[in-house]
């Protein structure tokens, strides 16, 4: 409690986009009560404050901090570990910190890989082929910069989480949500979830909030959404033939984009006690392929031009392989 | 979400394991006693609080240590290391449910098969038999307390198969007061053994025999006999299959018909019967394949029929005295309901014509031992004369080729059991009918069984001879006048050591036996196995050769292999008492091994929905779910695996069950210098 | 660590009705095979669920076998071929993800082919051996180790 | 039209000259290029084999390492005459899979600057090459007289069936091959028992009272059939029926007149060649008198043989075993 007697809050953004924060502001006037309610102690988009300010805080003192973006260096993770250690309630806020999420795609390839991209890619102009020092003796001292992990991870792969909020962004009807309630805890009109319990989303997958109508599936040829001349608005878009991974994405997202005709990428995550995302995927998929014969579903699955991209867009570094081979035997070979 | 990362911890479960010896079939390869002593150090955190090494687990003895363990130790989970779930997975189960644990908290883990007998290296051995242990224990620990399914049997049973075999099982069925479908192709029951004349080694007369029984069944009031049908499918499962059977038009009223034969007698049209008279016999197009068939109506052949074929005729039509043809009839589609089925489809016999250097077809007086059965047989197109092709000389001298298409690399590598005896029962016949000179050309004798081999010493004191060699050729091309005219055997006589060339009148080939060419859509049809061969493959050689891998479907007779009539018999009986003994149970229990649905977890998306070829998968419209039905549901767990929800669970095999197994698998590596070493921490 | 011949670790994933008794009659029938290969009995191939492949290949299987009843024989009628479509998929992603595809093998084997799958699984830890360890860190399970790896490279 | 290299051999070159001179005259209807192997030597016969059996591997080598060279557009390796189809084949089997051999083969062809890589090339008999490449719907489309009427024992000698391990001519134990070869030029091909049975060889040289006695079996075997000749495909065969036969007569004391001419050859009066382009009237047993029943013109000086009608059976008794379609044609 801080002496206004409210309740501290903090939000933190490690590798991630910002989209999260806008998606916080996005529930409008809801954000009031967060300010009615909490005492915003740390959350560097929104507000100036220094990380020796949070190490100087009491343990625990901070009722709810919302962490959003993953691990990708010593730095997102010297603050999770800090947040942690301050915060009562932790929060993986978002894809990425659930799940790893567009940043985790990086983790197909390996750390000199991304670098030889970024530093010497046909954009980029570096003509002394300067790569960055994570110490620099200057005059003034050593510059620390901080050093870049081998692969993202997710926040529960550096610290312990207490729940877990997927979404890219997480939707701001669901923020709301999930603000009320801990208000409703506050005022000890309700009680919290389990720990590790995924809230902000439902039990089910997208296909439960699917408007779209649909019919036993079998699956003859698929097709990218460009390809085909005009898609029925009301049809089970996997029926279709576009991959939609809808009904392997957590539900919580009322089905947006299938909705508009766009075939769900499952930013929401995995469903309730799956393992691996893109394994249910590539299960569920598969199996309906119409051919017995080896040949032919190596033609139809031609039609996935690639499968990891679509299986683990959002959620490789929390697959149970992690990561690409390259970007494990880095430093390791 | 997180179960990732926190290892299989276990505090509250306590695992006890028992590593078998099987006398030294396991522990002669696997160090058992450092297995044992290895499971309670290494797997202390994983729950093992007893782990103990016995010379045979299955022994009473060893299953009272299990016992004693669970009430003394208060086990809550038990992993034996020892043979084959397929063996004695039961035996432990039923070893716990006598302790009071429920039988589904222990796993069997096949170290003999998988390990003790398949392994050279013995280190290797031990450290796999390890591996596997932990596996086990991994697995047991996510084991969950089930019941097993409970399934009420319908009492009617299916035959397939009219021979003997598929006689003797439906005439036990019924004489014990249960209804009986039996399903014949032909137009009469009887099967091979209607064909001969006589049966060794007693020399009754096969029609003495046979055509008794062959009537009962045709009387029997608990017997609904089915034949020139076929069964179309099967659906269902043990106790609540249901058949689909394709009864063919036989274009006679049954209910008029009297089988006085004026029709066939009358039908103008004559065919070489290929079936009954193996070919070597006529029959009209209307007919009934012999005198004493069952039923006693006649069928009439389309395919040869003349009014079939040209629209005049009718001859039949025109004589029959009570109306009876029905040129009309159509085909009729039967579906009945039965709780077990026994497959009693018996076998075909070997194609001589495979073998060109034999020639039969090409040299008339090549006969095979089937065509030699009828012409022995009294009712047969000689009158059992026993005459070359000519139809009316006596042979002088006849050879008798032994293992025609079995014990051959080229053909079949078996043994078919019954040409030894049939071939010395044709000697005698030839001796005792024409005085000819016989000659047996045989590789081994093979007289095994009651009076067999006093039936083998008799003939040779007949005077037939036996050469011992595998005939080379048979030919027609003579060296000398000795030879004119006759067909001479080219062989080896391996005890003379010498090639003999040995003129006779005729040739019988003893055509080996082997399954029926249709076994494939059989085994897909019932849903069965069958060996390499095409011989249906029985839930065990020994101890089960009556009963399928598949609950409720048994076999009898020839279709699980060459046999002679005795055992067909016998195990038409044993397959009849299989089924009887669940019939008077009124129900069996079933794996508890099925598939079900979390409606919360379900998001309606219809993936599932045709993967079931069993039907079992059903969605809800309205609600918006699938639900699985567990009376259909196999278990095959297809759907488990393929529900992008995670929604659909499978017991028995469950995902958390085989991902703990893999960890256990996975927790130790083989060992790299000696000792065990850690591929993965756990 | 290396012994001077690398053993390959290999899960290898029975169908209850056809290569988990052909395990067993190659055992009955006394036929040897390398002992890299630790079998799981599953009740039909179609019960695979590319969940167990990774979770092999993450927990330090070298190599993955699947076998099912020939296509046409499945005891379930047809699983098998939902068996077959899920593996063709897999090789695809995995191949992505760098792990060679012939890591994981389909092979068909029948109740009677005791014969076939010991030499099946002969050939597979051969070209497993071919393939060398697939190599995960130890890493994996545990994610501070990647530390000392960053922490010596800004000592560097 | 197909390519092949071709090994005519010895033989095929002088006393079996028709052989080869009615094969090139009916080439181009068959539609089979034959591309003749440079420089090549004798394949070894049968002594050279029982002489040295490594020189004589090194012998046969020295044909395919010539033979591959030569390797344009095809690889298989066509020989008339079944001795040198065998031994070809002999030689090109036993460097795949025997290594120790092999090499010194490889080593013998290295010292003349050659080599050969097993496997390279596919070694096939002419008939196998009439039989399934070019096929009998073409050979029936290109008859213009048919043998009709003509009876034939087809002889196909051993030493092409066996080994034959992937049933080229049907069965090994009894190809059907050249029967139906025959019948599609509308011969009455006999079903004759010994038609791979032994010619003697070069028994004739060794001991001719065993080689007339195998060459009795096969002459009165034809003739108990009534065929008005036999047709071969292998020169020794045909030098050792032929030639020897009327030494063959004398021993056994018989007075068989039983032509005996190539598969070629008898293609070729079927495509409506004249006998003199097959190389038919060299043989020692004048085959003209049997041709006569084709309307193949014979000069007066011989007389037509009659034969006295074939007594058949009377198809009563019992019927015969139907034969399947494969065997049935």
């Amino acid at each position: 409690m801080s002496e206004n007697g409210k309740p501290k809050f903090a939000m933190y953004w490690a590798a991630s986009c910002g989209g999260c924060e806008i998606a916080v502001l996005n529930i409008n006037e809801k954000i009031l009560d967060v300010d009615a309610n909490f005492d915003v102690v740390f959350w560097p988009v929104a507000m100036d404050a220094k990380y020796k300010d949070v190490e100087a805080m009491p343990d625990k003192s901070i009722l709810l901090t919302l962490f959003n973006g993953g691990i990708r260096n010593e730095e997102n993770e010297h603050l999770a570990k800090l947040l942690r250690q301050k915060s009562q309630i932790l929060v993986a806020f978002g894809s990425c910190a659930t799940e790893g999420c567009i940043p985790g795609l990086a983790n197909f390839s390996s750390k000199e890989q991304i670098f030889d991209a970024v530093y010497e890619g046909v954009s980029t102009d570096n003509p002394d082929h300067t790569r960055p020092q994570y110490n620099y003796d200057m005059p003034e001292g050593i510059l620390h910069i901080p050093p870049f992990y081998p692969q993202l991870k997710t926040l529960d792969q550096v610290v312990d989480v207490d729940y877990f909020m997927p979404g890219c962004p997480p939707e701001s009807h669901q923020i709301a949500a999930v603000v009320e309630l801990v208000i409703k805890v506050l005022n000890g009109e309700a009680e919290l979830p389990p720990k590790g319990t995924v809230i902000g989303a439902g039990p089910s997958t997208v296909c439960d909030e699917c408007g779209r109508k649909r019919n036993v599936k079998t699956i003859t040829e698929f097709v990218r959404i460009h390809e085909i001349e005009n898609i029925d608005p009301e049809l089970c878009l996997l029926e279709q033939g576009i991959l939609c991974n809808g009904p392997a994405t957590r539900s919580g997202c009322s089905a947006r984009c299938p909705a508009v005709g766009a075939a769900c990428i499952g930013c929401y995550g995995p469903a309730e006690g799956v393992v691996d995302y893109g394994a249910r995927m590539m299960s569920a998929v598969a199996s309906v392929i119409d051919s017995k014969d080896p040949a032919e579903i190596d033609a139809i699955l031609d039609g996935i031009p690639d499968p990891a991209g679509s299986f683990y867009r959002f959620s490789l570094p929390h697959s149970l392989l992690r990561a690409g081979k390259s970007a494990w035997s880095n430093g390791n070979s | 979400m997180s179960k990732e990362q926190n290892q299989p911890q276990n505090d509250k479960e306590r695992v006890g394991v028992y590593i078998c010896h099987c006398g030294s079939n396991i522990a002669g390869v696997v160090d058992v006693e450092d297995v044992a002593v290895w499971a309670k150090e290494e797997l202390a955190d994983e729950g093992v609080v007893v782990s103990r090494d016995y010379k045979f687990m299955c022994s009473s003895l060893g299953q009272e240590m299990i016992e004693n363990d669970i009430k003394e130790q208060g086990l809550t989970r038990v992993v034996v290391a020892a043979c084959s779930p397929h063996l004695h997975e039961q035996t432990f189960r039923t070893a716990c449910g006598r302790a009071g644990l429920n039988p589904y908290l222990s796993e069997l883990v096949s170290i003999r098969e998988q390990v003790s007998w398949v392994t050279t290296d013995k280190q290797m051995a031990t450290e796999k038999a390890k591996a596997m242990v932990a596996g086990g224990v991994e697995r047991v620990i996510e084991n969950e307390p089930l019941e097993p399914l409970r399934v009420p049997i319908h009492p009617a049973t299916l035959v397939v198969g009219g021979g003997i075999a598929g006689i003797q099982a439906a005439l036990e069925i019924a004489d014990a007061g249960n209804q009986v479908y039996l399903v014949e192709r032909e137009p009469s029951i009887g099967g091979h053994m209607a064909q001969f004349d006589k049966t060794f080694p007693t020399l009754d007369c096969a029609a003495c025999i046979l055509t008794p029984r062959m009537v009962s069944v045709g009387e029997h009031p608990n017997i609904e006999l089915l034949t020139w049908s076929e069964v179309e499918r099967v659906d269902g499962y043990v106790g609540n299959f249901s058949v689909t059977v394709r009864k063919r038009p036989r274009y006679i009223d049954v209910d008029l018909c009297t089988g006085c034969g004026i029709c066939w007698e009358k039908c103008p049209k004559k065919v070489i019967d290929e079936v009954f008279e193996e070919g070597i016999g006529y029959r009209t197009a209307v007919y009934t394949p012999f005198p004493q068939a069952v039923p006693k109506y006649p069928v009439i052949d389309a395919e040869t029929c003349i009014y079939f074929q040209n629209g005049k005729c009718r001859a039949c039509e025109k004589l029959c005295p009570t109306g009876a043809i029905k040129f009309d009839q159509e085909e009729e589609i039967l579906l009945l309901d039965v709780g077990n089925i026994i497959i009693a489809t018996g076998f075909e016999t070997f194609d001589a014509r495979r073998i060109p250097e034999y020639g039969y077809g090409r040299l008339a007086n090549v006969f095979t031992s089937v065509e030699f059965e009828r012409m022995c047989n009294a009712a047969g197109p000689t009158e059992g004369e026993i005459v070359l092709r000519d139809g009316v000389t006596k042979p002088e001298s006849v050879g008798i080729v032994h293992c025609v298409g079995s014990r051959d690399r080229n053909y079949n590598n078996y043994c078919s059991v019954i040409c030894c005896m049939s071939s010395l029962k044709f000697a005698h016949l030839v001796k005792e009918r024409t005085g000819a000179e016989v000659y047996n050309f045989y590789i081994d004798m093979r007289t095994a069984y009651k009076d067999y081999d006093e039936f083998y010493q008799r003939v040779m004191e007949e005077g037939v001879l036996f050469v011992r060699g595998r005939v080379a050729e048979i030919t027609d091309a003579t060296r000398n006048p000795g030879e004119e005219g006759k067909l001479v055997i080219q062989v080896e006589d391996t005890l003379a050591g010498r090639q003999r060339r040995i003129p006779v009148d005729m040739a019988v080939l003893a055509v080996g036996l082997q399954p029926r060419s249709d076994t494939k859509e059989l085994t897909k049809k019932f849903g069965i196995s069958c060996s390499a061969a095409g011989w249906i493959t029985e839930k065990h050689p020994k101890l089960d050769p009556v009963a399928t891998m598949t609950e409720g479907i048994f076999i009898a007779g020839a279709v699980q292999g060459p046999k002679d009539i005795p055992t067909s018999v016998a195990q038409g009986a044993a397959a009849a008492a299989r089924v009887l003994s669940r019939i008077s149970m009124g129900e069996i229990s079933l794996e508890p091994v099925r598939a079900t649905v979390d409606e919360a977890k379900c998001s309606g998306c219809r993936i599932c929905n045709n993967l079931c070829p069993f039907n079992a998968i059903i969605f809800h419209e309205d609600r918006m779910v699938t639900e699985i039905n567990h009376a259909l549901c196999q278990g095959c767990g297809t759907c488990v695996a393929a529900c992008p929800a995670g929604a659909i669970s499978g017991t028995g095999f469950s995902n958390e069950q085989i991902m703990a197994q893999i960890d256990g698998l996975l927790a130790f590596s083989f060992p790299q210098n000696g000792d065990l070493v850690e591929m993965v921490p756990v | 660590m290396m012994s001077e011949q690398f053993e390959p670790v290999i899960i290898g994933f029975t169908c209850n009705w056809c290569s988990y008794r052909a395990a067993d009659m190659a055992g009955t029938a006394r036929i040897k095979y390398p002992p890299n290969v630790r079998l799981i009995r599953l009740m039909c191939s179609g019960r695979l669920d590319p969940t167990f492949v990774l979770k092999a290949l993450s927990r330090g299987a070298d190599g993955v076998l699947i076998t099912g009843c020939h296509p046409g024989e499945c005891h379930y009628l047809e699983q098998n071929y939902k068996a077959l479509r899920r593996y063709r998929l897999l090789k695809r992603t995995i191949a992505q993800l760098g792990i060679e595809p012939d890591r994981v093998k389909l092979v068909w084997a029948s109740a009677a082919e005791g014969v076939q799958l010991a030499r099946e699984i002969t050939t597979f830890v051969e070209e497993i051996r071919e393939l060398g360890p697939l190599h995960w860190p130890t890493s994996m399970a545990r994610p501070q180790a990647e530390q000392s790896v960053v922490l010596e490279e800004v000592a560097a | 039209m197909n390519k092949y290299l071709f090994y005519p051999g010895c033989s095929m070159q002088k006393n079996a000259s028709s052989y080869l001179d009615s094969l090139m005259a009916i080439r181009a209807d068959l539609g089979i290029g034959l591309e003749e192997i440079e420089d090549w030597n004798c394949c070894g016969a049968t002594e050279y084999w029982s002489v040295h059996q490594l020189k004589a591997h090194a012998l046969v080598g020295r044909n395919l390492a010539l033979a591959e060279k030569q390797t344009n557009g095809t690889n298989t390796v066509v020989a008339g005459c079944s001795a040198c189809y065998l031994n070809l084949a002999k030689t090109a089997n036993y460097m795949k899979d025997d290594k120790v051999l092999r090499d010194r083969i490889e080593d013998a062809l290295a010292a003349g600057g050659l080599h050969y890589t097993p496997g390279s090339l596919e070694i096939r008999h002419l008939l196998d090459i009439v039989y399934n490449d070019v096929g009998l719907e073409t050979i029936k489309s290109k008859v213009v007289r048919p043998l009709t009427g003509l009876r034939i024992a087809p002889y196909y000698g051993c030493m092409i069936v066996r080994p034959d391990k992937d049933n080229r001519y049907g069965n090994p134990e009894y190809p059907m091959a050249l029967d139906y070869l025959l019948e599609a030029l509308g011969a009455k091909v006999i079903d004759f028992p010994q038609k791979t049975h032994c010619c003697s060889g070069h028994m004739t040289q060794i001991s001719p009272d065993v080689a007339y006695e195998l060459m009795h079996r096969l002459i009165s075997g034809a003739d108990r059939y009534e065929a008005d000749m036999m047709v071969t495909l292998c020169p020794m065969c045909q030098l050792n029926l032929d030639a020897y036969q009327g030494d063959m007569n004398d021993y056994m004391g018989t007075d068989y007149q039983m032509p005996c001419l190539y598969f070629t050859q008898l293609i070729g009066l079927a495509f409506g060649y004249a006998p003199a382009e097959l190389g038919i009237g060299k043989e020692f047993v004048d085959a003209r008198p049997a041709l006569a029943k084709i309307g193949v013109e014979v000069p007066e000086d011989v007389e037509v043989q009659k034969r006295k009608p074939r007594r058949r059976k009377k198809e009563e008794g019992l019927p015969m075993p139907r034969m399947g379609e494969e065997d049935g044609r």
